[in-house]
């Protein structure tokens, strides 16, 4: 700002305008969550506690990155869950069934990742359905895909053995590796979270196609008006989600070694609440990466926490559910505190 | 109830060197793992066993499960962590669990698998395995519906993609030795689970069997049954206070009965006399908790224990 | 643009402007010399559902021209200058872009020819910041490649003088558009359209929510725009608007169109009170017994 | 209409007017479901396969028809499907635990539902978070609560035996008893769903409570502005899910005479998947009850048409998913072709 | 209400205006008689997170009386508008109404007070139809009891014949809103305000969007509601539309009170240019080269 200042503004200091920023919420959601375990549990404030929630946030906030650059976008994908299970087994069954190398797999994991990506996008674009239940028909259609094909390859619902495949141990390094550190092992896949989300941060802040993003969900029609291409935007952003399920599905795949026919199952949604926790609107056009990285931090720790704790597990989802009101209250609360009446 | 928090009690100590000192009695932390989401009927009686146990011998159990390998797998990740005395683990998925469990048995954790994996406990340094795989519970299930004249068998399945249950209808299959259809509800809505088997009757008139894998599935046949005015027989897994009686009056010809309630409370007496007295019970090999059957003869023993949870 | 500029070009345009028009088309329409008109509608209709909004309309925007369309509330305006725009394809007669047949698929390809437009419903994107919603669809850029990012710092400094230059003092580039005033809105919608001026502009009742020094900027910006040789289309509902600045006037009137004037053939009185109303508000005063009352300090 | 025809409208045919209301669309995606069924499967169009669809559709039907209100009003209930589970459990813990008569213990379901529906509006109303949000937040509560209170309580998942409380044939008879018709058994619920559809269509069109309903989900602001009470209208739309989900819990109770402590889990999208099918919009402001119940006999046949069709299992769920798409695209080329280019 | 009538009314109001303008405040100013203002603001302010939007402003609105708020785009008259109708409530000063300090939960407190706005960005659900949203909030109803349902013949009706008074036509009152034209769906909220007439009657630039017909009509209507002892507000940036039916002018800049004028103490010139850029248009008339063409046919 080399403007002078005008007399209409009241003193901005940092502080509000950092406040206004859509995952600073989040921050102090997830500062709450965190201290409240660590105050309940020793193991879970130790560096190998920290590594165990890490563990499945790493996963998780890659897709709720990828969900959340939809979102903004103004749409939903409800397939991203069950396409981490179609890529991996897809993976699984090439390199073990078809003796394909694993990076060969993964890629054409990643082809039909992606064209189903394009496929929802297309469709979505096309006909003007909802996304929700465009992706709705992709979800159930995979799954049953999933479950048909696996069962009509191999006979069982789940298929393992990738650990014989050619290529494994490099795979496996470089996605499902572990890196020691401070005394514990921490997952290689938290650095590609982090990646994730510092390349979706850098898209959505600092490029043309990030300010489409914010534009084609914000009003669409609007956006059209002034010559934004908001069918490719979308479509692109339907394929972001698609190939970020396949670098799930993969990592999880090389992890375990095998793929059952209902992997990601009930996953989407997930992806959607930490978007939304980390203050993705529904309604799109706003949110940030970094709100849903953070979004996927407070589920994984209260997701983990509620088990370090030792609470009994018959209560276990009404103590999420607590956990998630609480956080996204406290989200909220600073929110309002931050944008006072902006409506 | 709730366990008290386990971060303090983690501090015992790695318990690789249980104490050559006299059976200390009490204070292990042990944590049950499997591979079943809470609140499925038959994992709860599981469940009950290890809590049974616990409370016997003044232990502490915690009990947590999801049919997600990778999330069961982060919870044995937990359970290690958290310093546990000892683990029990399911293993439908064993390719899934088996860096965990090498984690933890690296760590000196005793660890006892149940149910499912029978055949690579011991490859994964598994003190022992209780109970049998599902496919074994199957084919029993399978041989009984022959033996009822069954020819042709609808196997519905409550949860898709769920290996236990595939694995059941898998092994009623081979037990039964004729054709085996499938058929997927939602157990979460009954009644069109009903309608839906009701569908399948209707629909082919050749069906004169079927096998619920689930009681209250198993309810949602009966009454399919009777709707369409089939003359299918009914045969189910597990049991609940309903089945027992629809076995009673006949409506239902058998349950097959895994004596689950063994594989929640003899791990957890077999870790007990691991830590106190360092135990392998038959040395390492796999104790048996069934398939037993639940018929028309001794469904009035097990139904009052089918109420309170314990069958 | 002088007034004897304007003689020349009406000079030129000497063609029939429409059909049915023909008769009453001026002499003193404007034209720049170009025979081939840059936009031309002949007998264009539109039909929504049950509602028919337009009817047989034709009218020709020239470059260097201003094209003023005026008619009561739901007269079409907004229908015909959605044509225009490549929104909507019209039901029935042509559309012609130079002299050929256009056929948009959307407002895309009419911005690819040169043809910007300024919504009435504003095309502005409400949670996004006033430096985005300026820049949107032709945001500058630096480096190369995949490091090819949005020039933010360019982008921030253009819009603030942009808009300065406009008369608008906005605080805070950063403010999403939905926290500006009805009228601060407007007047970025329309700093933009001239900012990316391109050969066509159509400005959809760009006044009507200005004050009156605003409303004079943008009458300046639109005439300026017209001596660079645009072609102008500009809608409003006040003649007192539209005559400074306007070569041909199309009147519509429920969907039709009620012939299309040359600057020439009318006065200011003229076209008011063929707006319907004309002197009206005067007569108002009158009649609220609201005169004026004498001149005292 | 007395007023002379303008003559600025195009002919505006009855068969237009028709099909611009938002339910004909899935009216039509009906008659293709039901014509591609009944072609493949004489039972499926005989008297006896019709009641069976029609059992699942009813109670399925009551829910989204009630979910419809509700996005019709703007918000989500995803905890509705759990609820459901958990007013059936209250009124069989009643009555055969504590004695109940089953009228009172259902009494008591129905109160403790309609305080679950009220501070699940309480909560969207006052804080302003997405419903989404907080009602994941219940569902996942009740879920807890479900189990937690059920296993302390009884030691098992599941409580069973309503069969020998008082009350119980006479309320069997009213809510879970089967009607003869046609030499095919259909069962009561299908009454109450028609019941339910007609009152919930009176509301929406001829009270001043439904003009609200349109209003707070169509634009909330506006409708405060002009004085509609938004807080109150949304409360009772919430409360009036939690009646529906009362409604059908106590009719599967009542049928089944047990019930699991999951019972309903999974349900919350079908209700929502139903009421999206029959044309309402995500977005709020739009649709009706009974496109909505028409959007439960869609998912009802193609759920149980391909039973009929004797279909393999494995692929069931594509086919589900095949199916939807293509009855909603059907229900969206009927709406694109009455309203064309209105957007 | 004539000349002589307003002259009676000027003397009753003696009172000082406010405290900073009561210097400025005319004798002229108007009132019914009643020495307690239905609505008064003393010192008001509004701040919007960093944006002070509104500083330190005072009125009055009388009975019988039309306040007249102007200024330039984002002036704040939207934002003391939102103060009266009880949307915000003030951040510093205090708004009083009927002499008595106000606390508003919301518009619809200030409703039940019998004070109706027409808001600038249209209070209006564009999926509903024409006669759903005339009714919204205050639907009229037959039967009772559990019976009591929307008397939608009659709601049509009156919707028909409302509009059409006001010179609109609307072809369909169950058209939805969404489908009108920027025009017509303003004519609605402010037909509906006017037939719900309350005790005030807020108009945030009702006539913005309006032909000059159609703004003639408004004027009129809002002149009989002064007529009828209601309160009005009315912002508007034509001074042309304000001086006809203003009693009170109050003119705002950048968020702050520029003065408070009775209808006595100003001539359209002055108000005019007051406004800043007044008599600008003529000017610009002559800058751009284009003086009224020699009258011809
Ligand atoms: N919710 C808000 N958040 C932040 N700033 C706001 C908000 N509402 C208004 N403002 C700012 O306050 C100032 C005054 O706005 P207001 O809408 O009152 O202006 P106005 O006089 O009505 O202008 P116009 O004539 O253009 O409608 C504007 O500069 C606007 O940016
Ligand atoms: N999408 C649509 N669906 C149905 N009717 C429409 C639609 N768009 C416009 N109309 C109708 O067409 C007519 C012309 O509308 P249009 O917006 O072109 O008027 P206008 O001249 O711009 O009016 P204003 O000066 O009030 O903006 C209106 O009566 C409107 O009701
Ligand atoms: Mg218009
Ligand atoms: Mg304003």
């Amino acid at each position: 700002m080399t403007v002078a200042a005008d007399e209409r503004l009241a003193g901005t200091g940092l502080v509000r305008r950092l406040l206004i920023r859509p995952e600073l919420g989040a921050v102090v959601g997830a500062v709450v969550v965190f201290a409240f375990f660590a105050s309940r549990s020793e193991t879970f404030r130790s560096v190998a506690g920290v590594a165990n929630w890490l563990d499945p946030a790493s996963t998780l906030g890659i897709m709720a990155v990828a969900i959340a650059l939809l979102m903004i976008g103004g749409e939903f994908d409800l397939s991203a869950g069950v396409l981490t299970g179609t890529t991996g087994l897809i993976t699984v069954i090439l390199a073990t069934r078809y003796g394909f190398a694993i990076p060969v797999a993964m890629l054409a994991a990643l082809a039909a990742a992606l064209l189903v990506g394009f496929l929802n996008g297309l469709i979505v674009v096309r006909t003007g359905l909802p996304s929700f239940i465009v992706t709705l028909g992709t979800f159930l259609m995979l799954q049953g895909i999933n479950l048909g094909v696996t069962k009509a390859l191999t006979g069982t619902v789940q298929v393992g053995g990738l650990r014989r495949a050619e290529g494994y141990e490099q795979a496996r390094a470089a996605l499902a590796g572990t890196v020691s550190l401070g005394g514990a092992d921490f997952r290689v896949a938290i650095l590609w979270w982090l990646g994730v989300t510092a390349l979706a941060t850098w898209v959505l802040m600092r490029t043309r196609a990030g300010n489409w993003i914010f534009a084609v969900g914000g009003d669409e029609r609007a956006a059209r008006a002034v010559g934004v291409p908001a069918g490719r935007t979308k479509i692109a952003l339907f394929m972001t989600t698609a190939g970020a399920a396949w670098l799930v599905g993969s990592i999880l795949a090389l992890r375990f070694t095998s793929v059952q026919a209902n992997a990601g199952l009930g996953q989407e949604f997930v992806y959607i609440i930490a978007a939304v926790i980390g203050g993705c609107l529904l309604t799109g056009g706003y949110g940030s990466a970094v709100g849903a990285s953070i979004g996927a931090v407070i589920f994984g720790m209260a997701d983990k926490g509620i088990v370090f704790a030792g609470w009994d597990a018959d209560w276990f989802t009404f103590f999420l559910g607590a956990m998630l009101l609480l956080a996204t209250l406290a989200n909220r609360l600073v929110r309002r505190y931050a944008e006072e009446v902006r409506h | 109830g709730c366990s008290s928090g386990q971060g303090g009690q983690g501090q015992a100590g790695p318990s690789s060197a249980p104490a050559g000192t006299a059976p200390a009695a009490g204070g292990g932390n042990f944590a049950v793992i499997t591979h079943a989401a809470s609140g499925d009927a038959f994992w709860d009686v599981v469940k009950n066993g290890a809590e049974a146990a616990a409370q016997r011998y003044g232990v502490t159990v915690s009990y947590q499960g999801d049919g997600d390998p990778a999330r069961q797998s982060q919870l044995i990740d937990q359970a290690v962590s958290q310093k546990a005395d000892g683990i029990v683990v399911s293993m439908a998925n064993p390719d899934a669990l088996k860096e965990s469990i090498g984690k933890a048995v690296t760590a000196g954790i005793p660890v006892i698998t149940i149910n499912s994996g029978a055949d690579r406990s011991r490859e994964f340094g598994a003190i022992t395995h209780v109970g049998q795989s599902e496919d074994v519970a199957g084919r029993g299930a399978g041989e009984q519906l022959k033996a009822a004249g069954v020819g042709k068998l609808l196997c519905v399945i409550h949860e898709a993609g769920n290996v236990g249950l595939d694995q059941r209808c898998n092994g009623a299959t081979e037990g039964l030795g004729g054709t085996v259809e499938r058929l997927q509800v939602d157990v979460g809505n009954l009644a069109d689970a009903t309608s839906k088997i009701a569908a399948r009757l209707q629909s082919d008139t050749s069906i004169d069997g079927v096998l619920a894998l689930n009681p209250a599935v198993a309810i949602a046949a009966r009454d399919a049954v009777a709707d369409t005015g089939s003359k299918a027989g009914v045969g189910t897994f597990d049991l609940s206070g309903d089945v027992v009686a629809a076995i009673q009056d006949g409506e239902i010809l058998f349950a097959v009965d895994q004596q689950q309630y063994l594989q929640g409370w003899l791990p957890i007496t077999f870790l007990t006399l691991y830590k106190d007295n360092l135990n392998t019970v038959g040395g390492g090999l796999p104790v048996n908790t069934g398939p037993g059957f639940v018929t028309k003869d001794n469904a009035a023993q097990v139904a009052e224990l089918a109420e309170s949870g314990t069958r | 643009m002088t007034g004897t500029d304007e003689a020349a070009h009406g000079a030129v345009d000497k063609a029939p402007a429409g059909t049915e028009e023909a008769g009453k088309a001026s002499p003193g329409a404007g034209g720049t010399g170009s025979a081939v008109p840059l936009l031309e509608t002949r007998g264009c209709g539109k039909t929504f559902g049950g509602v028919i909004a337009l009817r047989d309309v034709s009218t020709r925007v020239h470059a260097g021209e201003v094209t003023c369309v005026l008619g009561d509330n739901g007269a079409g305006k907004s229908t015909l200058i959605k044509i225009l725009s490549g929104v909507h394809p019209p039901d029935s007669g042509a559309y012609l872009v130079d002299g050929a047949p256009a056929a948009f698929a959307g407002p895309r390809d009419a911005l690819d020819r040169g043809i910007a437009t300024v919504y009435q419903d504003l095309a502005m994107i409400p949670l996004m910041s006033v430096w985005r919603n300026f820049f949107l669809g032709s945001e500058p850029t630096r480096g190369r490649g995949p490091l090819r990012r949005l020039d933010a710092a360019r982008a921030r400094r253009t819009v603030r003088e942009e808009l300065r230059s406009m008369g608008i003092d906005i605080r805070d580039v950063d403010q999403p558009v939905g926290t500006l005033s009805g009228g601060e809105r407007q007047s970025v919608a329309i700093a933009r359209a001239v900012h990316f001026g391109a050969r066509v502009l159509i400005l959809d009742e760009p006044t009507s929510a200005l004050g009156v020094k605003q409303a004079g900027v943008v009458l300046r910006y639109i005439a300026r725009a017209r001596d660079r040789g645009l072609g102008v289309v500009f809608i409003t509902h006040n003649p007192h608007h539209a005559y400074p600045v306007g070569d041909r006037f199309l009147l519509l009137n429920r969907g039709a169109s009620m012939g299309e004037y040359g600057r020439a053939d009318v006065t200011r009185q003229e076209l008011t009170s063929l707006m319907a109303g004309g002197a009206e508000l005067e007569q108002l005063t009158h009649e609220l017994g609201r005169d004026e009352p004498p001149v005292t300090p």
